[in-house]
């Protein structure tokens, strides 16, 4: 297929150079277009999905059976007035959404949808990340300070505050994922955990493993951790003031930071595109056992219904609670569990660390 | 390609803005702190450099200490600005001059 | 000793533990938690003083709701009033009737039937379990989980469906009148009541399981909004809220009217009178309401009169008197005080309802030193309805 | 991987130390406020083991470990020993005067702690990376206690000037570093003064490199082009930090200066020395003027350090053996007298007074002729009067720049720690012969007044029989 | 002079750090054109009653830039020192195999300093948040 493409465009007479940034930017339309529709549709999926759970229907009236619906509000938010409050400095309110939007998008660029299927072949992805995730803060503490108002400024402070008290146990956990797979490339961490599924990296690492979603729920501000926009108290969060548009970037951006956090979670501790009856005897060989990309959308899927259940069932957090559970809880069990980690590899413990697997 | 000597006047070039930037500043504390960050990393520029072309990593082990403490500089110093501040309620440069003589 | 930190710079506190800090200082930001906030049910608002995360002071301001009710009433004839007292207070309108009729036929010196007796207490039973469902929905709702909102409305539903099937109405029954009820029970009411019965529980249980044992909804809920059981009696506060300060005060057992003495139960009270235990009390309370519905259906009389005679309602002259009926609604201790004159009219109504003292004084005084993101939370469980403020 | 295991026993005294801060800093949080004394025990007892510590490992080789980073030889062991005496003895002063002013919280012992671990690391550094990692780890724990006291607001700038500073001077230092690396190729001190030695840096590189590193080596000295922190921070400070910032990190800065120029780089021995000059003459020469115009006695204190680092430079820049040994004698008898100077201002100072002013100290031998004469003894031994331990340091330093046929330094050393003398006098003129503006009995610490006693005895004792401490010192360099 | 090596590398390490980089062009090309194009297609009707702040219905109060707690501050600083440690596991982590009991015992001692400073936060109060 690339080649196909190459020779096409060598007819055109383009010089080799630009042929190879075409590529890459098609294969990143290829990424890009399946991740916004899934974007638009994991709204639509919230809605129905708390619906449900509500003992009510949810949108069914755009579109058959309400499918349409995400088209209908990005079309609605397109045409609505972006709302400039006074006082705002004009430039840095526009660009916060941006500033948000970008690393969330950026992020993909390292993630291995199959054994070779990854756009870039960085061999330090999990740093990057970690790198991007951090970068959204920006977005957030400009919306807050940019948009001029008692209420955006504290909701923004929060909520940063927030992000970053649990990007260090996030920070934690993937160290202790790091250790298990001994390598930085998420590539090869997922290859660390062939041979069945006892061999994902979930079961030596349960409480990184919860504590990496529980991180990942509370940095996207979802669901418990929503104090910032929370309406019983302080009726704002930092995109109070924002309208149209530049609300609707600063919605898709939490949303894509949503699906990565559940992708990574599937990519570290559910072996990625490996399926589950890998190891078992009568699947062994059989196409059940193959792996594929299919796994891996499976996996992350559960983790977006998480998300939604979460939003569903649970009251908010007061903040002073969620710096708690941050700081006095999270913390301390990831330093305790990679030290536990530590001692398991040195002393091969278990299927996980024996010293004949192969790791990077 | 690119030169050692790049490297090299690159770092000096950054070394002397923030040579200038605290000499000059005299708005506020904060710009002298950034000032101090900027030194530190002009500094690391250079190692990188020489350990680049020289092939050993001495330099790059160095760089990671710098990084290290120039975070525990920026912690204390900006523990020590809001201690001043507490006192000041400005962080100007100038009202730095009770102690006189 | 944990060492404490500093904090020197912060307001501290007066031995009875407010902070001594000068509110006119203007270092306080002065928040509404206003009529329209989106967070608490019912329209009346508060003014908070914060500083930092903690409440300073808090001001009640009602008024948003005032109709004159009691003016209204000595406008109109006794039977003429019979309409519109039902309407004072919505979430729980069956008691704003059964107290004036008992007050208009303890004045007229007419006894209500037997049978009319056990269908008052059933419609009084089924009216508290449609008000406590409205509680559990809003104090999930100001802590951010809209679920149990959802499934208690779906319950609400159900019994308004058999009120419906009894009285006509499915808010606004006018169905107590003085002298005794409009109607017996449609035929196989019993059956579909123990349906809808069933129902409940059902939709109770999971209830339980998703807000009451939710770690998160624990920590927001226990130890906070704590009422001291001395307050009590100084503050008049009467139903779940004192019992769950551990106080059995219930006007059904201490002063059972209707027929409550021939129904056996026993007050819930609960022990560390915060917000958990009241909205735990609240709930018991809603099953023993469930049991005692199913009491009523079995013991009850199948026929009988429904009505006592009634002179000419048209111009019916009360002789001179006074008096209080006291009652045991949902929110507390409910009274009408009714004085007639002679004439056609009453003299004076006055509706004595629990949310006067619970909203206005207990609130102001618990409202100090809680962090601002209790202060939805606090207001509903105090199950306060404006509308029985202002009247 | 071959991963050769360092010799860890011979960081013993750094180890030890390090788990007793970890220590104390959490048993203090659990301490009451009546129990702080504990804490202060624990420091002690600290120092006492490291230096316990510190002797065994002494022995006579030199040893390297940690791969070449870690070097324990005479010098090391030596500098070290003396800073756990001068750290202790500052401690013991500082106690009742952090009573009185409710500093005497745990922060203060942990953060003086981590200071001594810094200049521990510093004197036994074999390479670039360590030299530099003590310096922080010293200058950071400085930084903070200067600005412990809160509610003090000229604490808070003194803070803050000697951050900006001193931040300032370890990026020069780490500047001059790099280009040393670059021109050299490698971190460990004797591998550079091979390379060096043999002509293989750029030399152009070398120099700059250098004149970088004597940058910011003066600056931590406070000697004088880069001595503008040295009063504001010695005035600005409270009085028990003032008195550790200037003993035992001088002596720290010292061991620097000789591991860099000496171990590092004697092959540029002629273009260091001539550098040393310029500084030694502007230090002695501004320190002197400039104390005598001061009224405030901490500042002039300060200048006189400065004065005094001077002299110390003169010993370092004969680059000659003998020159570092009087250049070690002369650090330590300096950390001795100013040890014993700012004691004075401790043992005048009572709760919200600090006896800074000189004229606070008018007729205080009506009041308390004892402290009077030891007063008298640090005053003399400062200014260099024969008998006393000032006299014999002084006299070794100009002795090892006369062996170098340095005359007109010589001259001008001398007739500087004349005009020197001149404000130490006029100290000891306030207090023996104006009236006592104050009335009250002078009652300092009954501790404070035993040691001040014992510091100022030890500095005339020295001065009777200064041999031992003289070849204690010369037995440092012996290479 | 120790001879300077010419450096080969760098232009194969770019090769795969390219696609990066136009996704980051992308996406912040994506999010700028969604502002944009919101720009363009919205009426753009500013009036002083739509443009003021929010405040739950009444007047707005003290401006925006009011001061704040002193505790934000104290949260970034510990996370530039919680951050430093990962960034230090980081490498570690990778190769711990190799180190085997050495490396272990070296990282337990680094995270045993930290964690007698994380101890002593939390006594202190600074992790305190009420």
């Amino acid at each position: 297929m690339v080649e196909s493409i190459l020779s096409l465009l060598t007819l055109l007479g383009f010089p080799d150079w630009l042929q190879s940034v075409i590529i890459i930017m098609l294969k990143i339309v290829v990424i890009l277009i399946p991740l916004l529709t899934a974007v638009a549709y994991f709204t639509l999926a919230e809605r129905k999905v708390i619906a449900y759970m509500h003992v009510r229907i949810g949108p069914n009236r755009v579109g058959p059976r309400g499918l349409l619906q995400p088209i209908a509000d990005a079309v609605k938010l397109m045409f609505k007035e972006i709302i400039i409050p006074h006082g705002a400095d004009k430039a840095l309110f526009l660009f916060a959404p941006v500033l948000s939007m970008a690393p969330a998008l950026a992020a993909w660029a390292v993630i291995p949808f199959e054994a070779e299927m990854v756009l870039a072949q960085v061999d330090a992805s999990l740093l990057y990340i970690l790198a991007l995730t951090s970068m959204g803060v920006y977005g957030v503490i400009i919306a807050g300070w940019a948009s001029n108002s008692k209420y955006a400024l504290l909701g923004a402070m929060r909520s940063a505050a927030q992000i970053v008290s649990y990007e260090i146990a996030m920070g934690f956990a993937l160290v202790g994922v790091l250790m298990a797979a001994g390598s930085i490339n998420l590539g090869e961490i997922v290859m660390g955990q062939q041979g069945g599924f006892w061999h994902w990296y979930w079961l030596p690492l349960f409480p990184l493993f919860v504590i990496y979603f529980i991180s990942g729920v509370a940095e996207t501000n979802r669901a418990p951790f929503d104090v910032a926009e929370g309406e019983s108290e302080i009726v704002a969060g930092f995109h109070v003031d924002y309208s149209g548009m530049a609300f609707a970037v600063f919605f898709l951006a939490e949303y894509a930071n949503m699906i990565l956090v559940a992708m990574l979670a599937a990519l570290m501790f559910l072996g990625g595109w490996l399926s589950p009856f890998e190891g078992i005897g009568i699947f062994a060989d059989s196409w059940l056992a193959a792996p594929s990309i299919l796994w891996l959308l499976v996996k992350t899927s559960l983790f977006m219904f998480l998300y939604l259940w979460f939003r569903a069932t649970f009251p908010r957090y007061r903040y002073d609670q969620i710096m708690r559970l941050g700081w006095k809880v999270f913390i301390p069990i990831t330093i305790v569990w990679i030290l536990v980690i530590g001692v398991a590899i040195v002393a091969e413990v278990g299927p996980w660390f024996a010293a004949g697997v192969a790791h990077g | 390609m690119i030169e050692l000597s790049d490297y090299l006047t690159v770092a000096a070039i950054l070394f002397s803005i923030s040579m200038a930037g605290i000499f000059i500043n005299r708005k506020n504390l904060i710009i002298l702190l950034m000032c101090i960050e900027l030194m530190l990393l002009a500094v690391n520029i250079n190692f990188i450099a020489f350990s680049h072309f020289l092939g050993n990593a001495d330099g790059q082990i160095f760089v990671f200490f710098i990084l290290t403490v120039a975070a525990a500089e920026a912690a204390i110093g900006l523990a020590l600005l809001v201690v001043l501040f507490r006192h000041r309620q400005t962080i100007n440069v100038a009202t730095l001059d009770e102690l006189r003589g | 000793m944990a060492y404490q930190p500093d904090r020197s710079q912060y307001p501290q506190r007066r031995p009875d533990g407010t902070l001594d800090i000068d509110l006119t200082s203007g270092k306080y930001l002065k928040l509404w938690q206003g009529p329209q906030h989106p967070g608490i049910t019912g329209n009346m608002s508060v003014e908070l003083t914060v500083c930092g995360d903690e409440v300073v002071a808090g001001k009640t301001h009602v008024g948003y709701l005032h109709r004159g009710f009691e003016k209204l009433m000595e406008r109109r004839t006794f039977i003429q009033c019979f309409p519109i007292v039902c309407r004072i207070c919505v979430p729980e309108p069956d008691f704003n009737e059964y107290c004036y009729a008992a007050a208009v036929e303890e004045l007229a010196g007419i006894t209500s039937p037997e049978r009319a007796n056990w269908i008052r207490t059933l419609i009084l039973e089924m009216g508290r379990i449609n008000s406590y469902m409205m509680y559990l929905g809003g104090q999930a709702g100001s802590l951010g989980q809209g679920v149990i909102g959802q499934w208690t409305t779906y319950a609400r539903d159900l019994m308004l469906d058999r009120f419906e099937e009894l009285t006509g109405a499915r808010i606004y029954h006018m169905f107590i009148l003085p002298g005794g009820v409009r109607d017996g029970l449609p035929e196989g009411f019993k059956q579909r009541m123990e349906e809808t019965l069933k129902e409940i529980e059902s939709i109770l249980k999971d209830v339980y399981n998703v807000m009451y044992c939710n770690a998160v909804f624990k920590k927001r809920t226990v130890g906070i909004g704590y009422i001291d059981p001395q307050l009590l009696d100084s503050y008049g506060i009467t139903g779940p809220t004192a019992r769950a300060a551990g106080v059995a005060k219930d006007v059904r057992r201490d002063q059972p009217y209707l027929v409550y003495d021939q129904l056996d139960f026993e007050p819930i009270t609960g022990k560390d009178s915060d917000i958990y235990t009241r909205a735990d009390v609240r709930r018991r309370d809603l099953l023993m309401s469930v049991d005692l519905i199913r009491q009523i259906l079995a013991k009850m009389p199948d026929s009988g009169e429904l009505m006592a005679k009634l002179p000419n309602v048209l111009h019916w002259q009360i002789p001179r008197g006074e008096t209080y009926i006291r009652g045991e609604c949902s929110r507390g201790e409910y009274g009408y005080y009714l004085v007639t004159d002679g004439s056609g009219y009453p003299r004076r109504v006055n509706v004595r309802g629990p949310s006067y003292t619970h909203a206005v004084a207990l609130l102001e005084r618990l409202i100090v030193n809680i962090n601002i993101a209790d202060v939805a939370a606090l207001m509903v469980s105090l199950h306060t309805y404006p509308p029985e403020i202002e009247r | 991987m071959n991963f050769i295991h360092p010799q860890f026993s011979l960081a013993l005294p750094e180890m030890i130390l390090l788990g007793m801060i970890s220590i104390i800093l959490i048993a203090d949080l659990f301490i009451s406020d009546k129990g702080r004394v504990v804490t202060y025990l624990m420091t002690q007892a600290t120092l006492v083991l490291a230096a316990i510590a510190t002797a065994a490992v002494m022995g006579a080789d030199v040893a390297l470990s940690f791969n070449g980073h870690f070097i324990i030889d005479p010098l090391a062991s030596l500098t070290k020993l003396f800073i756990y005496l001068v750290s202790m003895v500052a401690f013991a002063y500082s106690r009742s005067y952090l009573i009185e002013r409710d500093m005497y919280r745990g922060e203060y012992f942990v953060l003086g702690l981590t200071a001594v671990l810094g200049m521990m690391v510093l004197a036994s550094a074999h390479s670039l990376l360590t030299l530099y990692l003590g310096l922080e780890l010293l200058s950071l724990s400085l930084y903070a206690m200067v600005g412990l006291r809160r509610d003090s607001s000229q604490a808070a700038e003194a803070a803050m000037k000697y951050f900006v500073l001193g931040a300032m001077a370890s990026a020069m230092l780490l500047y001059g570093m790099s280009m040393i690396y670059g021109a050299t190729g490698t971190l460990n001190l004797w591998e550079i003064r091979d390379a060096v030695a043999e002509g293989s840096g750029h030399s152009l590189v070398l120099i700059f490199g250098l004149v970088f590193l004597m940058v910011g080596v003066a600056f931590k000295l406070g000697a004088a082009p880069f001595h503008m922190w040295v009063p504001d921070v010695y005035h600005g400070a409270p009085t028990s930090v003032t008195l550790f910032l200037s003993s035992a990190p001088k002596l720290a800065a010292f061991v620097l200066m000789i591991r860099l120029l000496v171990d590092a780089l004697p092959a540029l021995a002629s273009a260091w020395s001539d550098m040393l000059v310029i500084i030694a003459v502007l230090s002695i020469v501004l320190g002197n003027v400039i104390a005598i115009a001061q009224l405030n006695i901490k500042r002039m204190l300060a200048y006189s350090g400065i004065s005094h680092i001077g002299f110390l430079l003169l010993g370092v820049l004969s680059a000659t053996p003998e020159g570092y040994a009087a250049a070690f004698y002369y650090a330590i008898v300096y950390a001795i007298m100013s040890l014993g100077g700012f004691a004075m201002v401790l043992v005048m100072s009572r709760q919200g007074f600090e006896a800074d002013e000189l004229s606070d100290y008018a007729g205080l031998n009506e009041r308390s002729p004892i402290i009077a004469l030891m007063m008298l003894f640090i005053m003399f031994s400062m200014a260099g009067v024969p008998p006393l331990l000032g006299f014999w340091a002084k006299l070794a330093v100009i002795q090892a720049i006369v062996a170098v046929e340095y005359y007109q330094l010589a001259v001008l050393a001398v007739l500087f720690s004349v005009v020197g003398a001149f404000y130490y006098l006029r100290v000891i003129r306030i207090i023996y012969f104006d009236k006592p503006t104050e009335r009250r009995e002078l009652k300092p610490a009954n501790d404070l007044k035993v040691i001040f006693i014992a510091n100022a005895m030890l500095v005339l004792l020295l001065g009777l029989f200064p041999e031992s401490l003289m070849n204690l010192c010369q037995s440092a360099f012996i290479y | 002079m120790p001879q300077y090596r010419r450096a080969d590398r760098i232009h194969q390490m770019l090769e795969n750090y390219l696609p990066v980089l136009i996704f980051i062009a992308v996406g912040l090309v994506f999010g700028a054109f969604m502002v944009v194009l919101g720009m363009i297609l919205s009426p753009s009707r500013p009036d002083d009653e739509k443009l003021s702040r929010y405040e739950c219905g009444f007047e707005a109060f003290a401006g925006a830039r009011s001061e704040f707690d002193v505790r934000f501050y104290l949260v970034a600083i510990l996370f530039i020192i919680f951050d430093l440690e990962i960034a230090f596991l980081f490498p570690w982590a990778t190769v711990l195999r190799e180190l085997g009991l050495f490396g272990l015992l070296s990282m337990t001692l680094f995270l045993a300093i930290l964690v007698v400073g994380f101890i002593y936060e939390w006594k202190k109060g600074a992790l305190q948040w009420e």
